[in-house]
């Protein structure tokens, strides 16, 4: 038998919210007094499964590897451009799957084009994906083409192995956005920690997906090679580490379900495996094994960035103080948030 | 194109959109001090929107056991029980006997001191706030959410892919995506009050607004719904309701003001409503301006990766 | 296929007034079309709310021979249009799809329901009326008096009844010599 | 208000923002109290103890409204010497025989009209037969001109009778027996005195769980009284509403289905006192009264025809014969105790659910076990269908289907939109209903089911010689039938129209539609099934089908439907004028007398003679309509007035005296006399009572709790049309219980966990919902906890729960036989109650503790008192 909230205790429960002192974490500000109705939910937290931070993770690497294979391609490192090319190509098509999965009706997934929002990140990204997808899968493509015997590159498949080039280098320089607007995707949201650290979650997004992309290139790439995929690797982790130690600072008590819950075993997760796999990677040199676990762990620090904040946002929707207590502040301050001609 | 205050600030929504000439802006006054908690509107929402039940659970919060807004609840009464209550030390030893303006059997005025009642029954019907910078519309990716001629904000059952995007947009919590049994209708889409937009179209008044007994809906245009709401605050203020107050009439919020507004007798939070809410995407140019930063230092980190000495 | 293109919003976004998608732009056909339903009804009938006393006046709205809406009557000097829930309620009262339809018979010491038809029902109900009139039929009561009655039929009727039927349920059992007939009103 | 009758609330609305106070009393904080400026909780049961005090506040202030009192009421009339009060005899007024525990009542009547009065073999035949309840339209009937002492001095006389009787509901006493503090008391006093007078009106409004009490009749006596007082009857803004829970709950009682009344008010004949017409309609209008009762053969004569048609004749007494005769109490309540004994045979239910609805539960389903035949015409598979497979008696074991012989038929009935016809709103307004639709399948109309059950009786006696058949043959029950319908030919459905133009009435000789009851004849030319709602078809027009839009009329909104009698929106609205016939004030102008048309008018039809000046004098020996004066408004009363004390017509006194509810923790404060001594109980096994004082404290504290039940604005009463809708249920899915903070603690219930209230009769579960709305009071020094039930719950519908009238007993107000189903005492406990047959068990375990079957005494009044009582009607006797 559960016991519901009384009436007269909870229709204000007006008083100290819920100590969430866990782990010996302690919380970021002050608990602060706020009434709420019944301890409901103000917002309602997004209807998205794993889909969607899966999605987010796939969209990362498959941008970050874009970038790899590129520069690969580049720099005449073929086992780094065809790693990448390949898992950009796959990570596509799971960002396409998971993306079509989440949809209340997935049978209506092209009416994602029927218009172009600029007021929408959703739609946003859909375009930017509708820009990058088909040039990194025809990468992907001609990667695949080149694997055939020379014999068999006849017609549209020698097209495809010509254009493998140039598509992989709109591919990359299209790959970034893909990589960023997820950040805006989660932050253009009444959901309190997401929206509160719009400032940071670009870069932290954006270093967790240049950390994962490293990170399978340093899983899957002999360590010849895997030079530009380590430094990506490393530079991609300090980014994401510190924008996160920002982002932290400027959210408010909305930093607090960062530390909570399943959002804080992954968020302390993702920090421990992205620094493991970070230094790992610095010393990895050209051991395999080191860097195929460093790799793995970035890998794994990325995916558990994503999930992380993912709950964390979902959760602060879920509890009416972080809607609650900086709204009351500002108003307590006498600071509303007015338009001011 | 974009205009000035296209995000953020006063403007007429339906003009602001691209209709030319359009009826006045429409819109409700919720006046929740003369709401009776019958929830008649509740149910003629439902009857005119053919919308599902929500569920039968008994939620032991005073009479509300619909629980908030959502897909299958387009108009929500809450119920508020303020008791003063064991006051300070809480004991459990025979208290007072009355209730509003009732003094004890021995005297005991202690319960109101400023004359008021000591024990208030608040009800509230909430609604979609067609807000005038609505965070839903502008971030659906389909288009089918959308203003209309009216100033309101409706989905378009027939576009909605259920994305999702909306319901987390929303700084009230109203839009949800309906969860049920596959081939009910609906099922996975968006859903929320529609401010009756085909009923409008007839000139006839929403279905919850006919409906009220006590005029606590009122229907109308905005700016003569406005002016109402304003001097039914001075009336009450004037009466000695000193807690009475408006929420969400005000064109400068953060919302730049929503369609359907409140008199409220208590903070807003009390009520289950934000106290200061912003339309997310007033924050959308600082967003993408971050992305931006953020996309070109990635770019710029994977050419540096590639520079330097090759191992 | 041009006009499907045409009409594509993207392009309304770029050709007309609404740049950022938000109204005119976005609209789908069907939106154009949504009309009240009530403005299609084939009929509407005046009536009153068949729950308390207060009387409001409803407006009830029929198409093809199914109640699509019903709702207050503003011209009511009563309720002025306004219902409670369960006069709003009132279509789902009549639509209901739990309403019984059929006649159903549960015959002595049966356990589950039977189906019977509707003119066999009253003709074995009217049956049992003349029987157990009869044998429960008195001239005098034990003390001789004059009562020309049955004590073996009862009924209870409820207060949702019109005043017609009332009549006629009262006509009907006094001649049958039944007075126990019985109503709300006493309850 | 708000709760039940939420859109009439919005007429408070209204006159709240006109700055009018609100107040509410009522146990439990409600919505109602929600929108009131002053709730006022108060202890259940104990209305007459808080109304007497506002009476006695105003008696003992002079605050009455002098000239209205002195002009329209009869305080200044005198009393018979005899007269004994019960301030005298301990709670029992002057002529109580403690053997039938009724009264002889000729101690009540006015002076020198002793002989009016009832012996009290005659008061215990008039309880049986709720005859009460003819004063709907009646008053009663006494010799038009009694005498009166106009200074209001005579220690007699009405007004000082009742000073003395009212003299110690002190608001000390209040506060002791109610639990209301004196200031709240007060506040009350002060604005209901203060808003009564010339320039204002107070209007007092009750919902019916008023009757639903032992002592319904004088709680609502006790506001008649108050409201008198003050001036506050016949004139606008003033009254008592009474708020009916039915669509047609008014017109079930006009055009009744009950079996001590016939249409109009008349009484039902009882065999020993109506043996012929005559006898009948002479103890209908008393001869020398005043008023429109002495048309009662008219009235009587139209209807008689209305059922018999050209059979009914001069010659054969109009076949008065044909009408059963009562002997007794038939009512709902001994018509099921007879059917456990196996006494009755068939069942029509029509559009009723007693498995629900009524008190005690499980009487009523076991009694149903015990039919023959049950008829259920209903809109949904309702409880009263299913009894003998899904109840609380087949889980106990009590009904085994294989064992119950009892022939069900379930008929699927037409809605209010299936249908045309007429519904009588709760301010005696018809409204005509047009048919929106045919309904679907077998479902039919009422009128359509008696109609042709009516057409195959006779079909089926055509031939029989019997004389029990010939009211049946000789019935007038040839209506046109439509042509379209749900059937057709010989099942077609009859014009409801035709009906009410039958119960409107019209000339025999060439079908002319009345137009108002004056136009009824004695000598058989006339038929009129309903005299009080003649007019209704006035000219040939459905007037009850009027729809001009209320903006486009008078506040009085005169042309929408039509309102008994004679369309007239306020009763005895010749009191909103002066003696001399001008409107008390310009406010409150409403109807007046014109003296240069030289006849009455104003806003409302005038209920008074056109053309009688208010400076009409009876000429002496004048009787009847003759006899009204011109300023005697309350036109049905046998002397014009207002009666503040009623000599005849009650059973239970002709003051309103407070008594405890049958069920109560605490001793009667007042008196001796605990409970109402005349109620009308079934002392058997199957209805066992909660102990009272002065029964033992161990055994009243059994059940330490006070119970109380009331209607939620989200059902309706039994949830037959409510329980069943998806967008209701949700709104209020699941039976429970209110309770205060403090009994939560006392027995550890949890909001939103389960607990079960117990009494003699059965154990209830519910969700607890812990609310400080509800508050504990403290009365005589202790406190005491209250809870409050919603009873709309069944084994039926989307959403299920136990009923809450399973757990009252049946006792009666003696008056009108309506049960006491809104206060008893009650055990609450955590947890579900035990199922199957321990519930039994766990229940007769309370029944042992309490000795509640030990048939406690119900004259509790010292004994002295009760033999000084009895010695006044036996004076009266040798007198």
């Amino acid at each position: 038998m559960t016991e519901l909230k009384r009436p007269e205790q909870d229709a204000r429960r007006r008083g100290r919210g819920r100590r969430r002192k866990r782990d010996g974490e302690q919380s970021m500000v002050p608990e602060a007094e706020f009434t709420s109705y019944y301890g409901r939910p103000i917002v309602k937290p997004a209807p998205w499964e794993a889909d969607i931070p899966a999605y987010m993770f796939f969209g990362g690497l498959a941008a970050g590897s874009s970038m790899l294979a590129a520069g690969g391609d580049l720099t005449e490192r073929p086992t780094l451009r065809r790693v990448g090319r390949v898992a950009s190509l796959l990570s596509l098509t799971v960002t396409l799957v998971t993306l079509i999965h989440d949809l209340g009706r997935p049978s209506r997934f092209l009416n994602m084009l029927r218009t172009m929002k600029l007021t929408s990140p959703m739609s946003v990204g859909t375009w930017i994906l509708s820009a990058y997808g088909p040039f990194a899968g025809l990468a992907a493509v001609s990667e695949l083409v080149d694997m055939l015997p020379e014999g068999n590159r006849r017609g549209v498949l020698r097209l495809a192995s010509a254009l493998g080039k140039p598509a992989g280098m709109v591919a990359a320089v299209t790959a970034p956005p893909v990589a960023a607007y997820t950040a805006v995707l989660l932050a253009d949201t009444a959901t309190p920690s997401w929206h509160e650290a719009y400032r940071e979650l670009p870069f932290v997004f954006v270093g967790s997906a240049a950390a994962a992309a490293g990170g399978l290139g340093l899983l899957a790439v002999p360590p010849e090679e895997a030079g530009p995929a380590r430094r990506m690797a490393v530079g991609g982790a300090v980014l994401e580490m510190a924008a996160e130690q920002q982002m932290e600072r400027s959210m408010g008590i909305t930093a607090e379900p960062l530390h909570q819950g399943t959002a804080g075993r992954l968020m302390r997760a993702s920090k421990a495996l992205t620094a493991l796999g970070a230094v790992g990677a610095l010393l990895s040199g050209r051991s395999r094994l080191a860097g195929i676990v460093s790799g793995a762990a970035l890998i794994t620090g990325s995916v558990c960035t994503r999930f992380g904040i993912f709950h964390a946002g979902q959760e602060s929707a879920k509890d009416p103080r972080y809607t609650v207590v900086p709204q009351r502040e500002r108003l307590d301050r006498g600071q509303p948030i007015r338009y001011e001609d | 194109m974009i205009g000035k205050n296209s995000l953020f600030g006063p403007i007429d929504p339906a003009v602001e959109s691209g209709y030319s000439d359009p009826p006045a802006r429409k819109g409700f006054f919720t006046d929740t001090s003369v709401c009776i908690g019958c929830k008649a509107c509740e149910v003629a929402c439902k009857e005119w929107n053919a919308i599902p039940d929500d569920g039968f659970d008994f939620l032991g919060m005073s009479y509300d056991n619909t629980g908030a807004l959502g897909a299958s609840t387009w108009r929500h009464v809450a119920f508020i029980e303020q008791p003063a209550g064991r006051r300070d030390g809480g004991s459990s030893a025979p208290v007072d006997l009355g209730m509003p303006s009732i003094r004890t059997s021995d005297g005991d005025t202690a319960a109101e001191e400023d004359g008021k009642p000591d024990f208030r029954w608040l009800m509230s019907s909430d609604v979609c706030k067609h807000c005038t910078h609505a965070a839903c519309l502008d971030v659906c990716p389909t288009g089918s959410l959308f203003r209309t001629e009216f100033g309101t904000v409706v989905v378009q059952d027939d576009i909605c892919n259920g994305c999702g995007y909306c319901v987390p947009a929303c700084p009230y919590g109203v839009i949800e995506r309906r969860k049920g049994p596959e081939g009910a209708k609906n099922v996975g889409i968006a859903q929320k009050c529609t401010l009756c937009y085909d009923r409008l179209g007839a000139g006839m008044t929403p279905a919850c607004a006919q409906a009220c007994p006590t005029e606590s809906i009122q229907f109308g245009d905005v700016d003569e719904l406005r002016r109402r709401a304003e001097e039914r605050l001075e009336k009450l203020h004037a009466d000695g309701v000193q807690e009475a107050r408006l929420y969400g009439h005000d064109p400068n919020d953060g919302v730049g003001g929503a369609g359907a507004f409140f008199l409220l007798l208590d903070e807003p939070e009390v009520y289950g409503l934000p106290p200061d809410p912003v339309v997310t995407t007033r924050d959308l140019p600082r967003m993408f301006n971050r992305a931006t930063a953020a996309a070109v230092t990635l770019f710029a980190g994977a050419v540096l990766s590639f520079l330097g000495r090759r191992r | 296929m041009a006009r499907e293109w045409l009409g594509w919003p993207v392009l309304r976004q770029l050709t007309g007034r609404d740049f950022l998608g938000r109204g005119p732009a976005v609209r789908s056909a069907n939106t154009d079309e949504i009309s009240a339903r009530t403005e299609t009804a084939d009929r509407v009938a005046r009536s009153v709310c068949p729950y308390c006393a207060v009387g409001c006046g409803q407006k009830v709205y029929v198409k093809g021979e199914q109640v699509i809406q019903i709702e207050g009557d503003p011209d009511s000097p009563i309720s002025r249009g306004r219902l409670c829930p369960k006069g709003s309620a009132s279509k789902n009262l009549v639509t209901s799809p739990l309403r019984q339809t059929k006649v159903r018979y549960r015959r002595a010491y049966g356990t589950e329901w039977e189906d019977l038809d509707l003119e066999t029902a009253m003709n074995m109900i009217a049956d049992r009326v003349v029987s157990t009139r009869a044998e429960t039929w008195q001239d005098v009561d034990e003390h001789g008096r004059r009562v020309r009655r049955t004590l073996g039929i009862a009924g209870l009727g409820g207060a949702t009844l019109d005043n017609e039927e009332n009549f006629l349920i009262k006509k009907l059992f006094t001649a049958m010599g039944a007075v126990q007939i019985e109503n709300q009103a006493r309850i | 208000m708000a709760e039940a009758h939420p859109v009439g609330f919005q007429w408070v609305m209204e006159a709240k923002k006109r700055g009018a106070k609100v107040i509410h009393v009522d146990p439990r904080f409600t919505r109602t109290s929600a929108m009131a400026h002053t709730h006022v909780p108060i202890r259940v049961g104990t209305d007459i103890a808080f109304l007497g005090g506002i009476v006695n506040y105003v008696l003992s202030g002079e605050l009455d409204f002098r000239e209205y009192l002195l002009a329209y009421t009869n305080a200044a009339t005198i009393v018979s010497e005899d007269y004994v009060d019960a301030e005298e005899f301990d709670g029992l007024f002057s002529g109580f025989d403690p053997d039938t525990r009724t009264y002889d009542t000729r101690s009540w009547q006015y002076a020198q009209q002793e002989h009016t009065g009832n012996s009290e073999a005659g008061t215990h035949q008039q309880r049986e037969t709720a005859s009460s309840m003819q004063h709907e339209t009646h008053g009663a009937q006494m010799p038009g001109f009694p005498p009166r002492d106009e200074t209001l001095q005579h220690p007699n006389c009405v007004y000082q009778i009742l000073k003395r009787h009212f003299a110690r509901y002190t608001p000390e006493m209040v506060e002791r027996i109610c639990g209301v503090s004196q200031e709240a008391f007060l506040e009350v006093c002060h604005a209901w005195t203060e808003n009564s007078g010339r320039d204002r009106t107070t209007a007092l409004v009750y919902s019916v769980g008023w009757t639903q009490h032992s002592v319904g009749v004088q709680y609502i006596r006790t506001g008649a009284i108050l409201q008198l007082l003050l001036g506050n009857m016949g004139r606008p803004g003033g009254g008592i509403m009474a708020l009916r829970g039915h669509a047609s709950i008014q017109g079930s009682t006009d055009i009744p289905t009950l079996y001590n009344l016939l249409p109009g008010y008349l009484p039902m004949p009882h065999a020993t006192d109506h043996p012929d017409l005559q006898s009948w309609v002479d103890k209908v209008r008393q001869p020398g009264a005043k008023g429109f009762w002495s048309n009662a053969d008219a009235f009587a004569i139209s209807l008689l025809k209305s059922y018999w048609g050209d059979a009914a004749t001069a010659e054969n007494d109009y076949c008065f014969d044909y009408i059963p005769k009562l002997t007794g109490d038939h009512g709902t309540y001994r018509t099921v105790l007879d059917m456990i004994d196996g006494k009755v045979k068939g069942y029509f239910l029509l559009g009723q659910n007693p498995a629900v609805g009524s008190a005690h539960g499980r009487a009523q389903r076991l009694g149903m076990a015990n039919l023959d035949w049950l008829v259920v015409r209903d809109l949904f598979e309702i409880e009263s269908a299913s009894f003998w497979k899904n109840s609380p008696e087949v889980e106990t074991g009590e009904i085994v289907p294989e064992e119950c012989a009892t022939e069900v038929f379930l008929l699927p009935a037409a809605s209010h939109v299936e249908k045309e016809g007429t519904f009588t709103q709760t301010q005696r307004m018809l409204q005509w209903r047009e048919k929106a639709l045919d309904p679907r399948g077998d479902c039919r109309s009422e009128l359509w089911f008696f109609y042709h059950l009516g057409r195959l009786l006779r079909e089926r006696l055509a031939g029989s010689t019997e004389e029990r058949d010939r009211p049946l043959l000789d019935l007038a029950w040839d209506y046109p039938v439509h042509d379209s319908g749900p059937a057709s030919g010989e099942w077609a459905e009859p014009s409801a129209e035709a009906v009410l133009m039958e119960i409107n009435g019209y000339e025999v000789a060439t079908r002319r539609p009345l137009s108002s009851f004056n136009e009824m004849k004695a000598d058989g030319s006339t038929v009129g099934g309903c005299w009080i709602y003649t007019g209704v078809f006035a000219d040939g027009v459905n007037q009850a089908a009027r729809r001009k839009p209320g903006s486009e009329q008078s506040w009085v909104a005169p042309e929408w439907g039509w309102a008994w009698p004679a369309n007239r929106r306020i009763l005895y609205n010749r009191a909103s004028a002066d003696p001399d016939g001008k409107p008390w004030s310009e406010r409150k102008a409403y109807v007046w007398w014109d003296e240069e048309a030289g006849q009455w008018t104003g806003h409302d039809v005038p209920d008074f003679e056109k053309t009688k000046p208010p400076s009409y004098r009876a000429p002496e020996g004048a009787e009847g309509v003759k006899a009204i004066e011109g300023v005697d408004p309350f036109i049905m009363q046998g002397d014009g007035k207002g009666a503040l004390y009623v000599p005849q017509g009650l059973i239970d006194g002709p003051l309103p005296t407070h008594y405890e509810p049958v069920e109560s923790p605490f001793r009667n404060a007042l008196y001796g006399q605990q409970a109402n001594p005349t109620r009308k109980q079934y002392s058997r096994d199957d209805n066992p009572l909660n102990p009272s004082p002065p029964s033992s404290e161990e055994a009243v504290a059994v059940f330490p709790y006070i119970f109380t039940t009331s209607r939620l604005t989200e059902h309706h009463t039994a949830g037959g049309m409510s329980r069943y809708l998806q967008y209701l249920s949700e709104l209020q899915p699941e039976m429970f219980v209110e309770v205060s903070p403090e009994l939560a603690a006392e027995r550890g219930l949890v909001n939103g966990g389960w607990c079960h209230v117990v009494t003699a009769r059965s154990a209830v579960e519910g969700r607890v919902l812990v609310t400080d709305r509800l508050r504990p009071l403290r009365v005589e020094g202790r406190v005491v906890h209250q809870v409050w039930l919603p009873y709309h719950w069944g084994t039926g519908g989307m959403v299920t729960g136990d009923s809450t009238n399973d757990l009252f007993g049946i006792t009666l107000d003696p008056n009108v036989l309506i049960q006491e189903s809104k206060v008893g005492t009650c055990d609450v406990r955590p947890g579900r109650r035990p199922t199957g047959p321990a519930l039994r068990e766990y229940v007769e375990g309370y029944v042992e503790r309490a000795q509640a079957n030990d048939g406690a005494p119900v004259v509790t009044a010292d004994a002295d008192a009760v033999r000084a009582s009895q010695a006044v009607a036996d004076r009266g006797e040798q007198a």
